[in-house]
C-alpha cells in the first residue's frame, strides 16, 4: 500500500464564528467566578457586620489605583486592536506593549497589598485570624480566594497578550534547508514564474539554507486581527470581573 | 486491508497509512480530523471503563458476605471512590458526546469537521492528562482518595489521602468537557450545510446541542468548587471550615449545582441515540419530532433548577426542601414526553429487531425504572428514608448504566459499520444482551430492595440481615459481566474479521448513511444540500 | 478587513473616561455611608461599568443577537443559582 | 426485619406504595406497548411502515397528564415530610453527638450513653451535633434520617409505637470505619425507662477510665491490647519513644506524662508518623478526667514495647 498524504483541512475563515466561540468561553469564565461570588453573597448575608469591618481594613486608595490601571489597560487593548484593523501594525504593537506593562503594574500593586496583609498576620489559617470572628475569617478567606483567582486570570491574560505581542512584533520569516552536494546554482522566481534573481554558491557545500522575510498580506493580517480581538476579549473580561470585585471587597460597607 | 470507497476516495482510517509506524502513530495522535479524534476517545474511554468495571466487580466480591472477605476498609473506601470518579468523569460524561458526538455531529449536519478542530484535539489531550492524573492519585503519596466521588467537606479536607490530585484530575477533565461543549455549540450554529435548518437537524444533534449548553453553563461551577477544595487543602483557606465559620452545606450546594445538571449531560446524548435508532429500525419517521427536540432543551433548562434534591437531609432549610422537591417533579415531564414519543414511533412501523434496537428496548425499560425510582426519591417523605442508602445506588445505576450504558452499547452497534466499515455478527449479541439484562436486574433491583430495608451506601461491612440481598447482587454482577464479555468480544473481533459493510446497512435516513463506510477524510466530496426533514421517508408528508 | 468593526478612537476614550468617572462616583457613594443603599448603589454602578466594557470595549453592541442571547442565558443561570441558594440560606 | 416501628413508619410506607403503584402502572404500560408494537409490526409481517409524523392531541395529553399526576405525588411527599419535621411540643429532647466513629447520647438529666434508650409512645426529639466531619443519623425502622454537620444543630424526631430495638446507622460517609458507626435504639416501657434514666451507669463494667474512654470515644480509634487501629494502641505507649511531626519537622520524643496530656488536649501538636491527623480534640473533658485518662494509659505501659510504626 502506498503512502497517502492527508489532504489539508480546508481552512475556513469565519471571524464571527471564532468570536462566538470565544464568547462562549468567556461565559464559562463568568460562571466560574459566579461560584465564588455565590459564596461571597451567602457569607456576606450571614456576617454583614464583619464584612463591613473587613472592607474598612483594606486600602480603598490602593484598590482604586488598581481599578484605574486595569481600566486604562482595557483602553490600550482596544486601541491596539483598532490600530491593527486600520493596518497600523507598529501602533498596535506599542499599545499592546502598554497593555502588558499596565497589567504587570497591577500585579505589582497586588503583591504589595497582599504582602502588607500577610505581614500583619492576616491570611487564611493564621494564628492572628483565629482570634478574630468567624465573619472576618470568611472575609479574608474570600479576599484572598477571589483576588487570587483573579490574579491568576491576569497572569494567564498577560501570557496570551505576550504571545500576541511576539506574533505582531516579529517579522514573519521562513527558513528552508535544501540538501545539495557540490556547487550550487540558485535562482529565484516569483509565484507567476518571473525570474527575480540568479546566483551561484562557492565550491563545496552540502546544502543551502534559504531564509525569507516578508510582510503579511491582507488575509494573514485579517487572521491576526481575529486573534488579537479574541485575546482582547479575554483581557476585558478580566477587567469586568475586577469591576465587580473592587466594590464588593473594598467598598461595600 | 483497504477501505477504498467507490470513486477512489480514501477512508479516514486509511489516510496516512503505509509510511511506517511513527508517521502512522503521529497521523493519529496529532490528528485534527473529528472522526479520528472520536476514535481516540473511543479507545481511551473504553480502557478506563474496563478499569471501572473491574473495581465494581471487586466491590461486589467484598460485599458478598459480612465482615472482611478480600480487602480491608481503607481499600474498599478507595475502591468506591475511584470507581465513582472513573465512571462519572472518565466514562459516562465524556462517553457519548466525545466519541459519537465528535464522529457524527459534523456529518449529521453536513459539515467537514467541527468548528475548532485544533481545540478538539486539545480537549482530547486534556482528557488524557486528567486520566493520567486520576491514575497517579491512586498510587502516589498518601494513597488512593477515599472520599466518595462527591468529595464532601470537611472530610475531603481532613483526609490524608491523595484528594488534591484526584480533585485536580476532575478539574482538568472539566476543561476537556467545556472545550467539547464550546466546539459543538459553535459548530451547530455556524456550520450547518445549506438547507439544514434547525428543524431539519437529526434529534441526535439536538440532544448534543442541549448537552453542550449544559456542559458550558454547569462545568465552570464544579471547576471553581474543586479549586476551592484544593486551596482549602493546600493553603487552609477556611471557607468551608466550620471551626472558622465556614459552612459545609454550601459546598454541597456548589457541588450539586454542577452535578445535577451533569446527570443530564450523561443521559441526553443517549436519548439522542435512541431517537436515531428507533426510526431507522422501524423504517418510519419519528413521532413528534418537535416535541422530542424541544424536550431536550427543556431538560437542559429544568435540570438547572433541581440540584437541592441531593441535600434533602443535609439540614438545608425546610422551605428550600419543598421548593426543590416540587421542581424535581417537573423535570421528569420532558423525559416522559420522550419515552411516549419513542413508543409511539413503533406504532405501525416495520420493525426489524436488530441488536441495536434490542439494546434500545433495554434502555427504555431500564431507564424507566431508573427514572421512576428517581420520582420516588424526589418525594420528600420517601427521600428522607432512602437517601444515602442502596436505593440511591440502585437508582443511579439504572439511569446511568441501564440508561446511558445501554444507550452507548446501542450506539456502538448502530454506528459500528459506519465507523469501521464492517458488520458485527448478530447472534452473539442477542445472547450477550440476554445475560446482561438478567444480570443487571438481579444486581441492581436487589439494591433497590436492600436500600428500602435500610442498607446505607458506602458501607464496607453490614449487619447480617442484609446478607441474602448482597449475595444475589454479587451473583447478578457475574452474570452481567459475562454478558458484557460476550458483547465486547464480538465487537472487538468484528473490527478485524467482520464482513465489509455497505454504505447504508440499516436503511437509515440521516446524512451519515449517504456517505461511504467508513467515511472519507473530510466526509463529503461535495457538501450536501438538504431539502427534507432528517427522518423523511417516501410516503411521509412533504416537509 | 470588512469583517472587523471600526470604531473611532474618540469613542473609546469617552468610554474610558466614563469608567474612571464612575469609579470615582462609586468610591464617593461608599463614603457617604447611606446604609443599605450603598450596597445597592455599588452593585448598580458596577453593573453600568461592566455593561460599558462589554458593549463598547468588547463590541457586544455590534455583534449579532445570538451573542447577546448567550450572555443573557449565562446571566439567567447566575440568577437562578443565587435565587435557589438563597431559598435555602435565608429560610434556615 | 425491624424490631420496632414509629408512628410515621406506616404513613411513609403508604406514600411509598402509592408511588410504587403509579410506577408499576407506567412501566407496564410502556414496556407492554413497546413489545406489542415490535411483535405486531415486525418487518416480516408488516413490511411497509405507515409514515405518521405526530399528533398534537397526543402530545398535549401526555404532557398534561403527567403534569397533573405529579402534583399529588409532590403533595403526598410534602405532607409526609411535614409530619416528619413538626416536632410535638411535649417531645423529650436528647442531645446526640456523632464523631468518628461512634454516637453518644445525652439526656436532659445529664446522663450519657452510647445506646439510645427511649420510652414507648413518647415523642423524642434528637438534636444532632458533630465534632469532626459530616455524619448522618439514620434509624431505618423509624424511616428517619438527618445529617449531622459540624457547626450546625440539625434535628429529627420520632415516636416509637412498640417496645423493642432497632439499628441506628451512620448514613453519611465519614471515613475508614463509617460502616461500623452504628448503635441501637432501645424502646422501653415508660416505667422501665424512668428507672433506667435515674440509674447510675452501673451496667457498664470495668475500671472508671475504661468507661470514660468508651463514653468519650477514644476506644473507637485506640485499642488497649496492641492491635492496630485507626490510632496508635495505648498498650506500652507510656515511656516508649515516638516518632512524631512537630511544627512540620520529624523528631523523636519520649512519651512521658506531659506528652500524653498534650496528645489528648491538642491532638495535632504532635503528629505520630504513619497515622492520619484525624483525632478530634476532646469534648468537655474535665481536668480530673484528663488526669484519669493519662494515669490509665500510664498503667498500660511496659506490657509491650509499643506496636511501633506500622
Ligand atoms: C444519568 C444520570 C441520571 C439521570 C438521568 C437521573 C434522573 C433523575 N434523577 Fe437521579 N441521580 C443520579 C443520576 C441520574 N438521575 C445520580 C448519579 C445520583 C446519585 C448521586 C450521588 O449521591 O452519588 C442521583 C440521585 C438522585 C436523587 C437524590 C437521592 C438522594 O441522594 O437522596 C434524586 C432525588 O430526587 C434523583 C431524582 C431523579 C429524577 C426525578 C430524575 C428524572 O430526570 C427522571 C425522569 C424519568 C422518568 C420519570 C422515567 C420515564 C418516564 C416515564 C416512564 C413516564 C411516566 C412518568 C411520569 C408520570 C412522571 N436522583
Ligand atoms: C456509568 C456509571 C457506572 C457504571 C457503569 C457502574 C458499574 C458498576 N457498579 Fe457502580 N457506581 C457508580 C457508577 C457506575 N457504576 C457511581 C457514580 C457510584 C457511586 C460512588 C460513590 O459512592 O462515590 C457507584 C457505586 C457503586 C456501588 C456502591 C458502593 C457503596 O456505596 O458502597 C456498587 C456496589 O456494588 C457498585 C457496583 C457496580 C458494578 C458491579 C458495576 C459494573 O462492574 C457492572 C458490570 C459492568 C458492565 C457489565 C458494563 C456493561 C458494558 C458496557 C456499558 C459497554 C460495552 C461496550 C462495548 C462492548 C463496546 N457501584
Ligand atoms: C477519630 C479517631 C480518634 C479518636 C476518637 C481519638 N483518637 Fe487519639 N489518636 C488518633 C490518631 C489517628 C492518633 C495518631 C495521630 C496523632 O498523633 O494525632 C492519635 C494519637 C493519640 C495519642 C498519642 C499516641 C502516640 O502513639 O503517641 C494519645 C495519647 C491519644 N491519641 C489519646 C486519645 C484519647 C484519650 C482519646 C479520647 C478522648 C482519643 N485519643 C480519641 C485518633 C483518635
Ligand atoms: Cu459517621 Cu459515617
Ligand atoms: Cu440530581
Amino acid at each position: 500500500m502506498t503512502a497517502v498524504a492527508i489532504p489539508h483541512i480546508e481552512e475556513h475563515h469565519d471571524p464571527e464564528g471564532s468570536r462566538f466561540g470565544m464568547w462562549l468561553f468567556l461565559l464559562t469564565e463568568i460562571l466560574l467566578f459566579a461560584g465564588i461570588f455565590l459564596l461571597y453573597a451567602v457569607y456576606r448575608y450571614q456576617f454583614p457586620e464583619d464584612f463591613h469591618y473587613g472592607a474598612t481594613t483594606l486600602h480603598t486608595l490602593v484598590g482604586a489605583i488598581n481599578t484605574i490601571i486595569l481600566l486604562t489597560s482595557s483602553l490600550t487593548m482596544v486601541l491596539s486592536i483598532a490600530k491593527l484593523v486600520r493596518g497600523d501594525r507598529k501602533g498596535a504593537v506599542v499599545m499592546l506593549g502598554a497593555t502588558i506593562a499596565l497589567g504587570l503594574s497591577f500585579l505589582v500593586v497586588k503583591i504589595f497589598e497582599w504582602g502588607d496583609k500577610i505581614g500583619h498576620g492576616l491570611f487564611p489559617g493564621s494564628e492572628e485570624l483565629m482570634e478574630h470572628t468567624a465573619g472576618e475569617n470568611m472575609f479574608y478567606g474570600l479576599y484572598f480566594g477571589m483576588t487570587g483567582l483573579h490574579a491568576l486570570h491576569v497572569i494567564v491574560g498577560l501570557g496570551v497578550l505576550a504571545v500576541m505581542l511576539y506574533r505582531l512584533a516579529r517579522k514573519p520569516r521562513m527558513t528552508v534547508r535544501l540538501p545539495a552536494p557540490g556547487n550550487v546554482a540558485l535562482s529565484l522566481a516569483s509565484g507567476d514564474g518571473r525570474k527575480l534573481w540568479d546566483g551561484t554558491a562557492d565550491a563545496d557545500v552540502d546544502g543551502v539554507e534559504v531564509s525569507l522575510t516578508y510582510s503579511k498580506n491582507e488575509e494573514m493580517l485579517d487572521k491576526e486581527v481575529t486573534r488579537l480581538e479574541n485575546a482582547g476579549l479575554y483581557w476585558h473580561l478580566v477587567d469586568v470581573i475586577w469591576i465587580f470585585l473592587f466594590p464588593f471587597l473594598y467598598l461595600i460597607t | 486491508m483497504s477501505h477504498d470507497a467507490p470513486g477512489g476516495v480514501v477512508s479516514y482510517l486509511d489516510a496516512g497509512k503505509g509510511a511506517g509506524f511513527w508517521p502512522w502513530l503521529k497521523s493519529w495522535i496529532f490528528t485534527v480530523d473529528h472522526k479520528r479524534i472520536g476514535i481516540l476517545y473511543l479507545v481511551t474511554i473504553m480502557s478506563f471503563f474496563a478499569i471501572g468495571v473491574l473495581l465494581g466487580i471487586t466491590m461486589r466480591l467484598e460485599l458478598i458476605a459480612p465482615g472482611k472477605t478480600i480487602i480491608g476498609p481503607d481499600t474498599y473506601n478507595s475502591l468506591f471512590t475511584v470507581h465513582g470518579v472513573i465512571m462519572i468523569f472518565l466514562f459516562i460524561i465524556p462517553g457519548l458526546p466525545a466519541i459519537f458526538g465528535n464522529f457524527f455531529l459534523p456529518i449529521q449536519i453536513g459539515a467537514r469537521d467541527v468548528f475548532f478542530p485544533r481545540i478538539n484535539l486539545l480537549s482530547w489531550y486534556c482528557y488524557v492528562v486528567g486520566a493520567i492524573l486520576a491514575v497517579v492519585s491512586l498510587f502516589a503519596g498518601g494513597g488512593a482518595p477515599d472520599t466518595g466521588w462527591t468529595f464532601y467537606v470537611p472530610y475531603a479536607v481532613r483526609t490524608t489521602t491523595n484528594v488534591t490530585v484526584a480533585v485536580f484530575a476532575a478539574f482538568v477533565l472539566g476543561f476537556s468537557s467545556i472545550l467539547t461543549g464550546l466546539n459543538f455549540v459553535t459548530t451547530v450554529h455556524r456550520m450547518r450545510t445549506k438547507g439544514m435548518t434547525w428543524f431539519r437537524m437529526p434529534l441526535n444533534v439536538w440532544s448534543l446541542y442541549a448537552t453542550a449548553w449544559i456542559q458550558l453553563l454547569a462545568t465552570p461551577i464544579i471547576a471553581v468548587t474543586l479549586i476551592l477544595v484544593m486551596l482549602e487543602r493546600m493553603f487552609n483557606l477556611g471557607l468551608f471550615d466550620p471551626a472558622r465559620g465556614g459552612d459545609p452545606i454550601l459546598y454541597q450546594h456548589l457541588f450539586w449545582i454542577y452535578s445535577h445538571p451533569a446527570v443530564y449531560i450523561m443521559i441526553l446524548p443517549a436519548m439522542g441515540v435512541v431517537s436515531e435508532i428507533i426510526p431507522t429500525f422501524s423504517h418510519k419517521t419519528i413521532f413528534g419530532y418537535r416535541a422530542i427536540a424541544m424536550s431536550s432543551l427543556a431538560i437542559a433548562f429544568l435540570g438547572y433548577l433541581v440540584w437541592g434534591h441531593h441535600m434533602f437531609t443535609s439540614g438545608m432549610g425546610d422551605t428550600s426542601r419543598w421548593i426543590f422537591s416540587l421542581l424535581t417533579f417537573l423535570v421528569a415531564i420532558p423525559s416522559a414526553i420522550k419515552v411516549f414519543n419513542w413508543v409511539a414511533t413503533l406504532y405501525k412501523g416495520s420493525v426489524q429487531m436488530e441488536p441495536a434496537l434490542l439494546f434500545v428496548f433495554g434502555f427504555i425499560f431500564l431507564f424507566s425504572i431508573g427514572g421512576l425510582t428517581g420520582m420516588m426519591q424526589s418525594a420528600l417523605a420517601v427521600n428522607i428514608h432512602v437517601h444515602d442508602t442502596y436505593f440511591i445506588v440502585g437508582h443511579f445505576h439504572y439511569v446511568m448504566f441501564g440508561g446511558t450504558g445501554f444507550g452507548l452499547i446501542a450506539a456502538v452497534l448502530y454506528w459500528f459499520p459506519k465507523m469501521f466499515g464492517r458488520m458485527i455478527p448478530r447472534k452473539p449479541l442477542y445472547i450477550g444482551f440476554g445475560f446482561m439484562f438478567v444480570g443487571f436486574n438481579l444486581l441492581y433491583f436487589t439494591m433497590l430492595i436492600l436500600g428500602w430495608q435500610g442498607m446505607p451506601r458506602r458501607y464496607y461491612d453490614y449487619v447480617p440481615e442484609f446478607t441474602t440481598g448482597h449475595v444475589i447482587a454479587t451473583v447478578g454482577s457475574w452474570i452481567l459481566v459475562a454478558g458484557l464479555l460476550i458483547v465486547a468480544h464480538t465487537v472487538l473481533k468484528a473490527v478485524i474479521k467482520g464482513e465489509p459493510a455497505p454504505a447504508d446497512p440499516w436503511g437509515g435516513t440521516t446524512l451519515e448513511w449517504k456517505i461511504p463506510s467508513p467515511p472519507p477524510h473530510e466526509n463529503f466530496v461535495e457538501l450536501p444540500v438538504i431539502e427534507a426533514g432528517p427522518y423523511h421517508r417516501p410516503g411521509g408528508k412533504t416537509p | 478587513m470588512e469583517e472587523h468593526t471600526r470604531i473611532p478612537y474618540s469613542k473609546y476614550l469617552m468610554v474610558w473616561f466614563a469608567l474612571v468617572l464612575f469609579t470615582g462616583v462609586t468610591i464617593m457613594v461608599a463614603g457617604l455611608q447611606v446604609g443599605g443603599w450603598s450596597t445597592f448603589a455599588a452593585i448598580f454602578i458596577a453593573a453600568i461599568k461592566g455593561t460599558l466594557v462589554l458593549f463598547y470595549f468588547m463590541h457586544l453592541r455590534y455583534e449579532s443577537g445570538l451573542f447577546k442571547l448567550a450572555l443573557t442565558v449565562a446571566m439567567l443561570t447566575l440568577a437562578v443559582i443565587m435565587a435557589l441558594t438563597f431559598a435555602d440560606v435565608s429560610f434556615r | 426485619m425491624y424490631g420496632t416501628s414509629s408512628t410515621l413508619t406506616g404513613t411513609i410506607d403508604n406514600i411509598f406504595l402509592f408511588f410504587l403503584a403509579v410506577s408499576v402502572f407506567f412501566l407496564v404500560l410502556i414496556t407492554g406497548l413497546m413489545i406489542y408494537f415490535a411483535v405486531k409490526y415486525r418487518r416480516s409481517k408488516h413490511p411497509e411502515a405507515v409514515q405518521i409524523e405526530g399528533s398534537v392531541t397526543l402530545e398535549v395529553i401526555w404532557t398534561v397528564v403527567p403534569v397533573i399526576l405529579v402534583i399529588p405525588m409532590f403533595w403526598f411527599g410534602f405532607a409526609g415530610f411535614r409530619a416528619l419535621r413538626d416536632v410535638p411540643e411535649d417531645a423529650m429532647v436528647v442531645q446526640v453527638t456523632g464523631r468518628m466513629w461512634d454516637w453518644s447520647f445525652r439526656y436532659e438529666n445529664g446522663k450519657e450513653t452510647d445506646k439510645l434508650y427511649v420510652p414507648v409512645h413518647q415523642a423524642v426529639k434528637l438534636v444532632l451535633h458533630s465534632v469532626d466531619v459530616n455524619h448522618s443519623f439514620f434509624i431505618p425502622a423509624f424511616r428517619v434520617k438527618e445529617d449531622v454537620i459540624p457547626g450546625r444543630e440539625n434535628y429529627l424526631w420520632f415516636k416509637p409505637r412498640s417496645t423493642g430495638s432497632a439499628n441506628v446507622f451512620c448514613a453519611e460517609y465519614c471515613g475508614q470505619s463509617h460502616s461500623y458507626m452504628m448503635t441501637e435504639v432501645v424502646v422501653l416501657e415508660d416505667a422501665e425507662f424512668r428507672v433506667w434514666l435515674e440509674q447510675e451507669e452501673a451496667e457498664e463494667a470495668g475500671p472508671g477510665a475504661v468507661v470514660l474512654m468508651d463514653r468519650v470515644g477514644c476506644l473507637s480509634c485506640h485499642s488497649m491490647d496492641g492491635t492496630y487501629d485507626t490510632g496508635p494502641t495505648f498498650r506500652g505507649l507510656y515511656g516508649s519513644t515516638r516518632t512524631v511531626f512537630r511544627d512540620g519537622s520529624r523528631r523523636e520524643v519520649v512519651a512521658d506524662e506531659e506528652y500524653l496530656r498534650r496528645a489528648i488536649l491538642d491532638p495535632h501538636a504532635d503528629q505520630v508518623v504513619d497515622y492520619p491527623p484525624n483525632m478530634p480534640p476532646p469534648v468537655d473533658l474535665s481536668e480530673e478526667e484528663v488526669q484519669e485518662l493519662v494515669e490509665y494509659i500510664k498503667s498500660l505501659a511496659g506490657e509491650a514495647g509499643g506496636e511501633g510504626v506500622q
